[in-house]
């Protein structure tokens, strides 16, 4: 195990990587920039060390200052948590040449699924079904057009790099796609420093499913049930739970063990998820993997009870794995609530101010994963996540129904939060009756769909 | 207090009529602006204080989750820089660390030195790359806060500088 | 408080009434608008601090926490009994309900009647049990504000006392 | 099921219930003291009603208070939580009188339970081992000194009547026994109006575990499993955990199917606890019953995924259970610290005052179930209880290291806790090893014990 971590991320996951170190009885550094001073994980460290001033670029997403904040404080590991450098394959190879261990994939690892595209032959070829999507990356328009032509319309445009819905966008005739093409490339390229695009078939009312799978350095693989996500707005996840309503037990359990078995033999390591779009008949498309802890990995551990950052921690620092597929049983249903900082009567606007009043509700099956405080000030340049909100039940009515109760109860005075659209969800005949897609808020828009169940 | 005219009175609710109507405004907004929790002025007998309602809040949060810095030896182990709100000293100002990293100041530069702002009096190693620590002032190199070597982290207060007076002016400031 | 003389006290008095009456309706309008936690005058010996009353810890968890009252049709729906702190009303006092039950004013007891402290004016049937609701102070029987048969908990205000006082005493008051 | 609930209780057991009525749909009413009237169960009802001042007597233990608060704001059932009128078999009764139900064991099955030594009888004759003890109540001190005799030294004094220590009093000789029935009578008619005291034999070292029970009003019960409540001060339970580690699980097994075996033969209703000792040898005697709801009923939730208040409410609202046997799993290990309002330094001092901040933990396996909030100010005239810490972990070294961390997670400013116990505990190489026993911490004093920890 790693004698001391250095936990390069901020906000809600920042305390939750410092709680799993602290269980494990490891040492840990927060590294903060200038705006996270006062933040929770500052305060709850042993040790925290400023790396930066506010601005990303030169704090948490600048690898010299992570890496020299690293070796600095004396850590061994780095763990880079969700966003920033978490996926950067570049960051990972530069942590091992200076003797230290990235926390997530190897950069080999990481190098191999690092193209979307690639990653999808890859996976393909052991045996996944892929969603119909262009031959490698668009070398220009006219390939674009070409490659969408022989797909068939609609598609979707995705960038080769990064995630959370940015240069992404539906078209649905050649004219969208050659406006759209040229807005997505300039996203990606400035989201993500890299502009390559690539075509996906896109399915009408499809379903987001997710398959949550910890491999480790021995070749030992399980995978810990799935998880739906079909709940988005503008591509981005806010509310998910498992297991997914869109996929009888068998069928569950068959894509979980076709998606556990091809990773394995793709040479994949660490804790890692690979994302499926699910028709309406059931059959599920790979689409990506994430090669890191996601937002809502909670839900898996509710279900299953293993603690996947532990689980993260120890497969980078060279365990086995230590449990067998036969190990892990689901239990009952989860539904985790992204409570982002956001204004739901003006576009969802992000919101920053002084949290005046915060408590968190409690009881049975709940947990709250928060950086929030009563007077913590939430800074306005990073993303607008205050915390999740994960609620168990023996069932998904029971679920269901305990999360309103939470719902109500959570307070966080001072701020405009997203609740309104949770609640509107939890009132929504579709997501009732868990026949959500992932079009179910955009089709009439957050704005209408917020009335309609205000009425 | 005894035997107060009513003329007394008079000034005395001037005065705060003054404080209630022109400065209450700019001071809240000040207050505001400034991330400050208290604010206190005085006109006269009269004395305000203004309090932040969120004074719980920030500083008080500050306190009350904080724990002390339990640092294993050979480990970064100082203060935290200080916050940008911290009252700033009217005869020195220090010099900052650019980055996290290691610090070694210019040989040439000792205590005693005199330095414009903008020159560079040491720096800062980030993975083997010199990041120039530079005056912020004019002035006279004073006390080192580090070592040659130590570890520091961004925006950490690394030496001295005092500010250059004429005796005219420190006279003045003395009276 | 030793040796202080007549002239003294008569001082202090119009100082604190000229806080009182002049300046601090106008301080805590202010204090009202600007969303301050806390307002301190001092004069002399004499310091007046204002504090917002969602400041303090009830009031404010109440506003923070508290949730508008939902209840159904037929359901008790009436404000909680005030709070021990409220201010007292200067000219009239309310009876207020011994125990969790049914009110039943006594007929014979009607508005405008005269009763003196103690005098039994209604009850609160608990499970059949009458529990007497008496005059709080001398009056006389003002508006009430709940009906005969209506659901009333412990500590709620039922009926009004009107304050008897000579015109000479409330002209005093006034003046 | 009920149209609407009276909660007539306070604290964080008020906060629980009103979560269990909301999770079933139920109305709900919380029926306060006039020193609760900014208690969070207050805010978050929908409906509260006053029904008295501070003092319990003229509030929470007025029965007709509690019953014409109910009849006036339309319940038709009451919960009474623990403590207070919650195992008052004539409250119980007036309840019915007034047609309407006393969630809990329905009258006739209270009285039958009343006097623990006719409990003890009972469930004898259905085949639980019973400690040996006193044949029947003491009539006089000579009675007591022969039946001490006859069972041998040391016994423990127990009144008939109610729980938490009161009454208590454990002797070693004729001498000790005839002082200390003297405080003893006292004490029990000071708490519970009735001074019937009798003797059980004295087992050193012994282990407390009981065994949680549910039974529906068709005669279908399950149990769910045991806890084990040996930590304790002065008879005083303060910290939880299931499984026992003082049993292998063949053995709590058989325990547990004797309870519930024995318990319905006996015809008891709804949940309940039976209390055992547990010798060295691993010997177990039953002692007594609980019929009501217990403060540590959590960690049983956390094992099982099953809410006991729910299932309170449904078995008195006469629905069947509507699970097995086999449909209860257990799973890992839970643990509960109950935080107290208590000074440490002073002998345990009950304390009270304004929380200046407050902030509970979160993260896996951890769950809170408290009545705080910044800014609440904690009545004196109550019992100290501020809320407890749950925390679940898959074996009891994940949960004893979770909770170490979860424990340096919660800030309560303000007060004084007994946070500072909890940490020594968990420090205790005795506890360690699962080897406490319920004179652990008494045996040097609690004092000491603390200093112990702190070297």
């Amino acid at each position: 195990m790693f004698s001391k971590i250095l936990i390069a991320n901020r906000g809600e996951i920042a305390v939750r990587i410092l709680r799993a170190c602290r269980t494990l009885g490891v040492e840990a550094v927060v590294a903060y920039s200038e705006a996270d001073r006062e933040s929770l994980a500052v305060q709850q460290a042993d040790e925290a060390i400023c790396i930066g001033p506010a601005d990303a670029k030169r704090s948490y997403l600048s690898a010299p200052a992570v890496i020299s904040a690293a070796i600095v404080s004396g850590c061994d590991a780095i763990h880079p948590g969700y966003g920033f450098l978490s996926e950067d394959e570049g960051f990972a190879e530069v942590v091992r040449a200076h003797g230290l261990t990235f926390i997530g994939p190897p950069p080999q690892v990481l190098e191999r699924f690092a193209s979307k595209e690639a990653t999808r032959r890859l996976l393909g070829a052991q045996g996944l079904a892929t969603i119909p999507g262009s031959n490698g990356m668009l070398r220009d328009d006219l390939h674009g057009l070409e490659e969408a032509e022989r797909i068939g319309y609609p598609v979707l445009i995705k960038p080769s790099a990064g995630g959370g819905g940015k240069g992404m966008r539906m078209v649905r005739t050649p004219r969208e796609l050659e406006a759209a093409l040229k807005i997505c490339r300039s996203e990606a390229r400035a989201a993500f420093g890299d502009d390559s695009l690539y075509l996906e078939k896109w399915l009408e009312d499809n379903r987001h499913v997710e398959v949550q799978v910890a491999v480790d350095r021995f070749g030992h693989g399980v995978h810990l049930g799935e998880r739906d996500c079909s709940v988005q707005r503008r591509h981005q996840k806010f509310l998910e739970e498992a297991p997914t309503p869109a996929l009888g037990d068998a069928a569950r359990g068959e894509l979980a063990d076709r998606a556990i078995r091809a990773i394995v033999a793709a040479g994949y390591e660490n804790v890692g998820t690979l994302e499926f779009l699910v028709d309406p008949a059931g059959k599920a498309y790979f689409i990506e993997i994430n090669c890191r802890i996601q937002v809502e990995h909670p839900i898996t551990e509710m279900l299953t009870g293993i603690d996947l950052v532990v689980t993260q921690i120890r497969i980078a620092a060279g365990e086995p794995l230590g449990f067998s597929q036969a190990d892990v049983t689901l239990r009952g249903h989860a539904l985790e609530f992204r409570i982002n900082a956001e204004d739901t009567q003006h576009d969802f606007r992000p919101s920053s101010g002084v949290v005046e009043r915060y408590l968190a509700p409690g009881g049975p099956g709940v947990r709250v994963d928060s950086h929030l405080f009563t007077g913590y000030e939430v800074p306005p340049f990073y993303d607008s996540l205050l915390g999740k909100l994960i609620v168990w039940g023996p069932d998904r009515p029971t679920a269901i129904a305990r999360s309103l109760v939470a719902l109500d109860e959570l307070v966080i005075d001072g701020l405009v939060t997203n609740l309104a659209i949770h609640q509107a969800l939890l009132r929504n005949e579709t997501f009732l009756a868990g026949k959500m897609t992932t079009n179910l808020v955009d089709r009439v828009g957050a704005a209408a769909f917020l009335a309609a169940a205000a009425r | 207090m005894p035997d107060r005219d009513e003329a007394a009175r008079l000034v005395d609710h001037a005065q705060i009529e003054g404080l209630a109507d022109e400065l209450l405004p700019a001071l809240i907004a000040k207050l505001g602006a400034t991330g400050l929790g208290e604010l206190e002025l005085r006109e006269g007998d009269w004395r305000v204080r203004l309090r932040r309602s969120a004074d719980g809040a920030g500083a008080a949060a500050k306190g009350a989750l904080g724990r002390s810095t339990r640092s294993g030896p050979g480990h970064l182990d100082h203060a935290h820089p200080a916050a940008p709100e911290a009252p700033r000293d009217a005869y020195r100002s220090a010099a900052t660390s650019p980055a996290v990293g290691v610090y070694h100041p210019r040989p040439e530069i000792a205590s005693g030195s005199r330095v414009r702002a903008g020159d560079r009096i040491g720096s800062v190693d980030v993975l083997g790359i010199p990041q120039e620590v530079v005056a912020p002032v004019n002035g006279i190199v004073g006390a080192g806060l580090v070592e040659n070597g130590d570890a520091v982290e961004y925006g950490q207060e690394l030496v001295w500088i005092e500010l250059i007076s004429t005796p005219a002016e420190r006279g003045g400031r003395d009276a």
